[in-house]
């Protein structure tokens, strides 16, 4: 009874929340017509476009996923490839509605960007790869040595700070784009180089003989990376946030692409029903002010999270990431989707 | 009639104001004026809400914050932990070093090649016509990309392997290091015989002038002063040497593990780093584990070589090579053969048994690559070195282990990040242990004079001492260059053939030579019609530095943008970009009015 | 002009009273930055008459009948042109120039435009009269000149000789009240001089009110009214021409007179 | 009297020519051979590169990104319709001065091109396959309404400025969906990009001619104005004025950033950095022309502003005209830099494309082939334009007309 009593009064102060937010950024962007979604274009496996020029990659799927939860329609989406300085700016001035172009989720970045994270859908670190025969094992041989890095975010100042602490002199050569970098490495100019541990795995398939490098078991930074709306509009970091968990759910539920459709009509877990807003659970999506099928249109856009992940960059991918501590919590991860209640 | 100026109209007539010339011009201009204003002001009024609704910094306060930025190329001493003005001050010397030695350079290569075009060789002329066009057609940041990746980068050896030239001068995709004269804690000694040295030059000039003119005479003036400023100087050099000691406040701190060291003067306790002094390390016995690596150079292949640390054979009583793990070597048949004794040497294996390396037996039948991986130990005895502290006062020599701890570290299986990793490199470090027994070393600080040479070495994976310039800065450096002499080049050509014929013709009439005539007369010519035009490109090549980016050299506006993104003080940065370009520009153009002055005065 | 008094009477160059006066200048000065180069000038000019200015390179001439149109901006003084006087008024300038021609030593023909172009432009533009009578009246005045079959060549086409002629058609052709001649044959070379004086000598005869500046003599001698002769910004002399070239009064005139001729 | 009798038979043929140009004299000779040395080397070593070595597949599956990036599919033919209006109006032109025209000289090596890419169209890029002939068939159309009908040249201004905007509206689109649907800036990309960042040189002509009037202006707030702009923009570089332009203009301007694309920025940037440029060239066509031709004007009793448009203007643009073609030039080549501000014009396809997962299946990437095609096509266009400048350079130069 209490258990009712407490969601009654939770969906009154969504709805009134929702109200009160009638014409804020969910309403903007259903008129519109368009989810306008900031993203990287030049990351392999997290965004770039193919050769026919659509864009494909982790974070676009993300994207997607929204776009479908808010109009059933996954294309309706506007791609703003942004870099790394622009991505302020462009948040605050709303020029985008969602920032999904791997952003550290940090303390600066939610005040001073006035940024509201959703849930984090990679857990990423900045790592180093070296060559496997440097004689190079932990950051103290770096002693000496030559670093490659790439400009514009957190990875040179990590990379500063870290060695400065460890007493390691090192030599650093800082680089705009990867593919310079990757060049500066391969060909000898550094002894190792470094970002996020993503980065590290995705390049090393450019590399002339990959299986000669490795990346160290070390790790040097916190970067969980999801996407981020803009402070005080709260009924749209909801629909933004629930997507990313609906999609969490999805794989924990077993809901995949696939089988959503049997799912929605024959699910008996009543967290999948409330999930895909089955007949009889509508509220539990509506009260997003989304649609009631807005969930199960997100999952047959793009498939869970495991399928998202595994497409873009595990096994199905030419990265073949493994999950690690992407994995579902029931795997020994940190992918814990909320429930539907 | 003494010129007085009247400050009143001529015309006593009244005229509307609306039709009065002058008032006309003063009301344009008063509009203008207020429009500009306006504009201006709503236009910052703009920014600076939109400034504050984004709370991000539109003052000049951020520069004072610790920056965080790792620079390794510096003009100037500079950590991690120095703050943002420091780091845009290293940008802003770097791009006066890559364009100072860029307008030389391009002018010498653009004069060359505007020469060339003119040359009565139709291949050499043609292949002038070729570069040029070439050249200037392409955008300079392909070139920029093409110059690093595709040719800095891939052909030169790597850094392992480095080509050590007569003269001290080392060559690698690193990039080039050669010796240099650096000024020491002693350079205070010469300073006065500098003054001395100046002053009597100025007098010996003025001297040399008033005989020459007392006795009407004409002669060179200049070898006089010259003369006399470099045997003054000289001697004051002469004498910094002697009676040279080491000062006792003078330390030099060597931990021999990690190979690096560092000089500073030691008062009441706090220590300042020493620059430039020269110092000998000396092991009695010491160890280097190498592994042998298949490396893919520019699509080719190298095979199972080991290199060790650029090393002189005098620089110890003696080398001796072992593998690691001596009995898999026996049992997989591997010899050493080395290439450049005792730095470079291929593992292969002895199939014909003849004890000598031939061609394909560095190639593994199993596996079709080299015999990579392999550990070879190097135990030197008796290694010694003098090097000179660089400027931050370190000096580093190969990280030796002690000899007896032969065993290599194990190296750990590649694997990726996984879950329990720890977030911080802190943690890892606090955990690691050092098992390796210590290695000691003696050291002596050698006196010095006013100057002391640095020569280039390389003990790691890098250049140390000399005068070192990275791959990413030639890079950009060559760029540059070939793509504004093409400009030059094309500014000479015209120069040249601007020069009336008649002056060509006049300069045969008196008897000069087709030489003479060129480098007398058409040349000297042509340089002044050239040079506005010569400036221009010199602050487009100072602009077009902006690009070093992508060839990774850390030029002001690379500086910039990464501080751009740390602080999002966009704004303010945006302005003090504008002002040292305008900075620069003004250089150049002082510089051109007076060269400009100059060659008006010979005019006359 | 402390010493002012000192310094002899400034010579008045008026017209003789009978005709009625087109320009009148008074009290004329003017400086470049400290330099002063027209001293108390002093002339006026009668409709129909002929004024020739000489003097040495560097008097002030030149300087002195581009004040006459305002290509130079005078400081003092008091310059009337057909009853208008020339002040800072935009009006009073426009009109001015609307009725003075000039004809320049180089010419200053538009090389972009052709003959009839260059002819045709300020009348459309200013006077706003028609294409069909600007063309009329341009072919008739090339005419004049001796050279109607070049209306559609271009300045760089032509000679010498032949550009200065459509020049002076071209200011002709505004149908002027007086024409300011700049040295209109210096730039010439010497067999071509002959046909731009032929045209200057025909235009005086039919009545033009004409002011020119110039180093022909023989031009002076025989078409000038007045002659005026100038040195270091002062009108030195002036007087009729048979009295100038003849009985000179100044030293100074002497002195000029006999280097050149 | 002396008859006037026939020049001596000069020398000519092939024997005669190497010893004139390539071995008079030891010291060419030696020159001679050391330059065939590295002529051969370095064709050597390309011939391989291009023939043995290179791993072209990548290149050739991403020509629509190189081209037009991510404009939708089904509407290459907009695009191309504004190529094929283009070419036809450069057709008119070069087909109305004649075979041996300027226009004609650069006219006919771009038809060469884009006949070439359609009979790659025909044969391998069956969604273009009649689009390319087809802009190919509107250029010598145009080619022979010009050389047909001479006078309809004096139509093309209109031309011209009908083509701005139809092409702007066949890019942009008109309606939501249907033939004419809208197709977002942000997707214009590739090649396409390129030239429409290159069209800012036309705006920048009006302003750049404004700013150097100004600065020869009297009038000193107007003069230190313009000189203040004019020496601070060209004073820094580019690429700084498009990051500022992307980061701060809408700031500066106080508009929603979406209605301003990023391209749009860079196109202000491009527009006004080139016009600073354009404002020196014109002021020395300015400082050209003679000061008796302004005084002759005001003499006939033009006013101030007749005589800036109708006497000075003309004559100081056409002596300017081969220093306008040079800048054309150089801001081709410059737009390559507003990659800086995340816009995907050529030079930054040729990353995309050599990040792809596909091209990081290829052992070394593809990076110098990428480069080699990239800088090909820069090449052709850039030497074209100066080749043009020029023989534009040399027909002034003979005289005044």
């Amino acid at each position: 009874m209490t258990r009712y009593f407490r969601f009654l009064v939770a969906l009154a102060l969504v709805v009134s929340a929702g109200t009160v937010f009638a014409q804020g950024r969910l309403q903007a962007i259903k008129d519109r017509g368009e989810l306008r979604c900031g993203v990287n274009a030049n990351l392999p496996g997290f965004g770039v476009p193919d050769a026919s020029g659509a864009y494909t990659g982790f974070d676009i799927d993300f994207c997607k996923a929204i776009a479908a939860a808010v109009f059933g329609d996954a294309s309706k989406v506007v791609y703003r490839p942004l870099t790394a300085g622009e991505r302020p700016t462009a948040l605050q001035s709303g020029e985008i509605d969602v920032l999904i172009r791997n952003t550290t989720r940090t303390s600066i970045r939610e005040t001073d960007w006035g940024a509201n994270f959703a849930p984090t859908t990679y857990y990423d670190g900045q790592g180093f790869m070296v060559r496997k025969d440097s004689g190079i094992n932990s950051l103290r041989d770096f002693e000496g040595r030559s670093i490659c890095v790439q400009s514009g975010t957190t990875t040179e100042t990590n990379l500063g700070t870290t060695l400065a602490g460890l007493g390691v002199q090192f030599t650093p050569v800082i680089f705009e784009t990867a593919p310079v970098l990757i060049a500066a490495y391969d060909d000898g100019q550094c002894d190792g180089w470094t970002t996020d541990g993503s980065g590290l795995v995705s390049y090393q398939t450019q590399l002339r003989v990959p299986s000669d490098h490795k990346i160290l078991p070390v790790i040097i930074s916190k970067e969980p990376l999801g996407p981020a709306v803009l402070h005080g509009d709260d009924q749209w970091y909801d629909v933004v946030s629930w997507t990313v968990y609906a999609l969490f759910d999805a794989e924990e539920y077993g809901v995949t692409q696939a089988n959503v459709d049997d799912m929605l009509v024959s699910a008996a877990d009543p967290q999948v029903k409330r999930l895909l807003g089955a007949p009889g659970s509508e509220s539990y999506v509506e009260a997003f002010g989304l649609s009631a099928d807005a969930f199960y249109q997100a999952i047959k856009a793009v498939g869970n999270y495991g399928e998202i992940f595994e497409r873009n960059l595990g096994s199905g991918s030419v990265f073949g990431l493994e999950r690690g501590i992407n994995a579902q919590y029931y795997d020994g991860g940190l992918i814990y989707g909320y429930p539907f209640n | 009639m003494q010129p007085g100026k009247p400050n009143v109209s001529a015309s006593t007539a009244v005229v509307p104001f609306w039709r009065n010339v002058k008032i006309i011009g003063v009301i344009a201009q008063f509009v203008f004026v207020i429009a500009l204003v306006a504009g201006v002001g709503i236009l910052v009024n703009n920014v600076v809400t939109a400034l504050a609704k984004a709370n991000l910094p539109a003052d000049f306060s951020f520069l004072g914050k610790p920056a965080g930025i790792p620079i390794a190329e510096r003009a100037i001493p500079y950590q991690v932990t120095d703050t943002y003005a420091r780091a845009l001050l290293i940008g802003f010397l770097n791009t006066l070093k890559v364009a100072i030695v860029g307008v030389v350079l391009a002018t010498v290569i653009g004069v060359l090649m505007g020469v060339m075009r003119l040359s009565s060789n139709w291949l050499v002329r043609t292949m002038a016509s070729v570069y040029v066009e070439v050249l200037r057609n392409i955008p300079l940041a392909v070139q920029i990309v093409f110059w690093y990746s595709a040719v800095l980068l891939p052909f030169p050896p790597r850094i392992s392997d480095p080509i050590a030239l007569p003269g001290g001068l080392i060559m690698s995709n690193v990039g080039l290091a050669f010796p240099f004269l650096y000024p020491t804690y002693r350079f205070a000694v010469w300073v006065p015989y500098l003054v001395a040295a100046a002053v009597l030059a100025g007098v010996a000039w003025w001297w040399r002038r008033r005989t020459l003119a007392k006795a009407d005479r004409v002669g060179s003036v200049w070898p006089f002063p010259v003369v006399t400023f470099l045997v003054v100087a000289g001697m004051g050099l002469g004498l910094s040497y002697v009676g040279r000691s080491v000062p006792s406040d003078l330390t030099f701190t060597f931990e021999a593990d990690r190979g690096r060291g560092t000089t500073a003067f030691v008062v009441d306790g706090k220590s300042r780093p020493a620059a430039f002094v020269p110092v000998t390390i000396e092991i009695e016995k010491a160890s280097l584990t190498v592994s042998s690596q298949n490396l893919v150079e520019s699509r080719q292949d190298v095979r199972g070589s080991v290199r060790f640390p650029l090393m002189r054979e005098n620089e110890a009583d003696a080398f001796e090579f072992a593998f690691a793990d001596a009995e898999a070597a026996e049992e997989r048949g591997l010899q050493l053969s080395f290439d450049k004794y005792p730095s470079v040497a291929t593992i292969y294996v002895d199939r014909n048994g003849n004890g000598r390396f031939d061609a394909g037996e560095d190639v593994d039948p199993a596996t079709n690559r080299g015999y990579g991986g392999v550990d070879v130990v190097m135990t030197v005895t008796n290694f010694r070195r003098t090097l000179v502290s660089d400027r931050d006062g370190q000096v580093r020599t190969p990280t030796f282990k002690h000899a007896d701890d032969v065993a290599a570290a194990a190296v750990e299986e590649s694997a990726a990040p996984r879950a329990g990793t720890r977030f911080s490199a802190f943690g890892q470090a606090a955990t690691a242990t050092v098992s390796e027994s210590a290695l000691s070393a003696k050291t002596a600080i050698q006196p010095v004079g006013a100057l002391v040479l640095s020569r280039a070495y390389v003990p790691v994976s890098n250049y140390e001492g000399g005068m070192r310039l990275t791959v990413n800065y030639l890079a950009l450096l060559l760029a540059l260059v070939v793509y504004t002499s093409a400009f030059i080049a094309e500014i000479v050509r015209g120069g040249i053939l601007a020069v009336p014929k008649g002056q060509r013709e006049a300069a045969r009439a008196i008897g000069l030579s087709g030489t003479q005539t060129f480098s007398l007369i058409i040349f000297p010519q042509a340089m002044r019609i050239v040079l506005p035009p010569m400036i221009s490109q010199y602050l487009n090549l100072t602009k077009n530095s902006s690009l070093a980016s992508l060839a990774g050299y850390a030029e002001l506006f690379v500086i910039a943008s990464v501080v751009s993104n740390q602080t999002g003080a966009a704004i303010p940065i945006a302005l003090l970009l504008i002002g040292s370009y305008l900075v620069i520009s003004l250089a150049f153009s002082l510089v051109l009015n007076q060269v400009n002055a100059r060659l008006a005065l010979v005019e006359r | 002009m402390s010493d002012a008094a000192s310094a002899p009477a400034p010579i008045r160059a008026d017209a003789p009273p009978t005709g009625q006066r087109i320009i009148e200048i008074e009290g004329l000065n003017k400086w470049y930055g400290e330099f002063h180069v027209l001293r108390d000038i002093n002339l006026s000019v009668n409709r129909g008459e002929v004024v020739v200015v000489i003097g040495p390179s560097g008097s002030g001439k030149s300087t002195l009948i581009r004040c006459i149109n305002r290509l130079e901006e005078h400081q003092q003084g008091k310059i009337v042109v057909d009853g208008v006087e020339l002040t800072d008024d935009v009006r009073a300038i426009d009109q001015i120039r609307r009725e003075t021609g000039m004809v320049f030593q180089s010419f200053n023909l538009f090389p972009h435009l052709t003959v009839l172009d260059n002819i045709t432009l300020a009348p459309t533009r200013v006077r706003r009269w028609k294409k069909s009578k600007a063309e009329e009246r341009a072919r008739f005045f090339l005419e004049k000149v001796g050279i109607p079959e070049q209306a559609h060549k271009y300045p760089g086409q032509l000679s010498g000789g032949q550009q200065q002629r459509v020049a002076i058609a071209r200011s002709l052709t505004m149908e002027p009240k007086v024409m300011l001649f700049d040295e209109p044959t210096s730039a010439l070379d010497p067999e071509v001089i002959g046909e731009v004086l032929q045209v200057m000598v025909n235009l005086a005869k039919e009545g033009m009110t004409m002011v020119v500046v110039t180093h022909e003599m023989g031009f002076a001698r025989e078409v000038g009214d007045r002659v005026v002769f100038m040195d270091a910004g002062q009108i030195v002399e002036v007087g009729s021409p048979e009295h100038f070239f003849t009985n000179p009064k100044e030293a100074r005139t002497r002195s000029f007179l006999s280097k050149i001729l | 009297m002396i008859q006037p009798r026939p020049a001596p038979v000069k020398a000519h043929g092939f024997r005669f020519w190497l010893r004139k140009n390539l071995f008079n004299g030891p010291f060419n000779t030696v020159l001679t051979f050391v330059a065939a040395v590295v002529v051969a080397w370095s064709l050597y070593n390309l011939a391989t590169f291009i023939f043995v070595e290179g791993s072209w597949g990548q290149v050739w599956r991403n020509m629509r990104l190189f081209g037009v990036y991510r404009y939708p599919p089904e509407y290459l033919w907009r695009p191309l319709l504004a190529l094929g209006i283009m070419l036809g109006l450069m057709g008119v032109m070069a087909g109305a001065g004649g075979r041996k025209s300027i226009v004609a000289g650069a006219f006919l090596p771009i038809q060469g091109f884009v006949a070439v890419v359609s009979v790659v169209a025909i044969l391998f890029w069956p969604s273009v396959r009649f689009l390319w002939p087809g802009a190919l068939a509107l250029g010598f159309l145009g080619y022979f309404i010009g050389s047909r009908w001479p006078r309809s040249i004096k139509y093309l201004p209109w031309g011209w400025g009908v083509w701005l905007v139809v092409g702007y509206l066949l890019l942009s689109g008109l309606t939501t969906g249907g033939t004419l649907g809208k197709v977002p800036v942000r997707d214009w990309g590739g090649f396409l990009l390129t030239l429409i960042l290159f069209t800012g040189i036309i705006p920048s002509f009006p302003i750049g001619i404004a700013l150097a009037l100004g600065r020869n202006s009297k009038l000193p707030a107007i003069k230190y104005f313009c000189i203040g702009f004019i020496e601070v923009v060209r004073g820094a570089p580019l690429i700084m004025w498009l990051f500022i332009a992307s980061l701060l203009l809408p700031l500066i301007l106080n508009v929603d950033a979406n209605s301003l694309p990023a391209i749009m920025r860079a196109y202000v940037a491009i527009t006004l950095f080139s016009a600073a440029y354009m404002a020196e060239n014109v002021r020395g066509g300015l400082q050209a022309v003679p000061r008796g031709q302004g005084e002759a004007a005001r003499a006939l009793g033009l006013s101030a502003w007749q005589t800036t448009l109708l006497i000075v203007l003309p004559q100081a643009l056409r002596a300017v005209i081969p220093a306008i073609v040079g800048q054309a030039i150089g801001l081709f080549k410059d737009t390559s830099l507003v990659f800086i501000v995340g816009l995907v014009d050529f030079f930054k396809v040729g990353d995309i494309v050599s990040v792809q997962p596909e091209a990081l299946l290829v052992t070394g990437g593809v990076k110098l082939e990428v480069f080699l095609f990239i800088a090909v096509i820069y090449f052709f266009f850039a030497y074209r334009m100066s080749i043009a400048s020029r023989q534009l350079e040399k027909r002034l130069g003979v005289g005044e007309r």
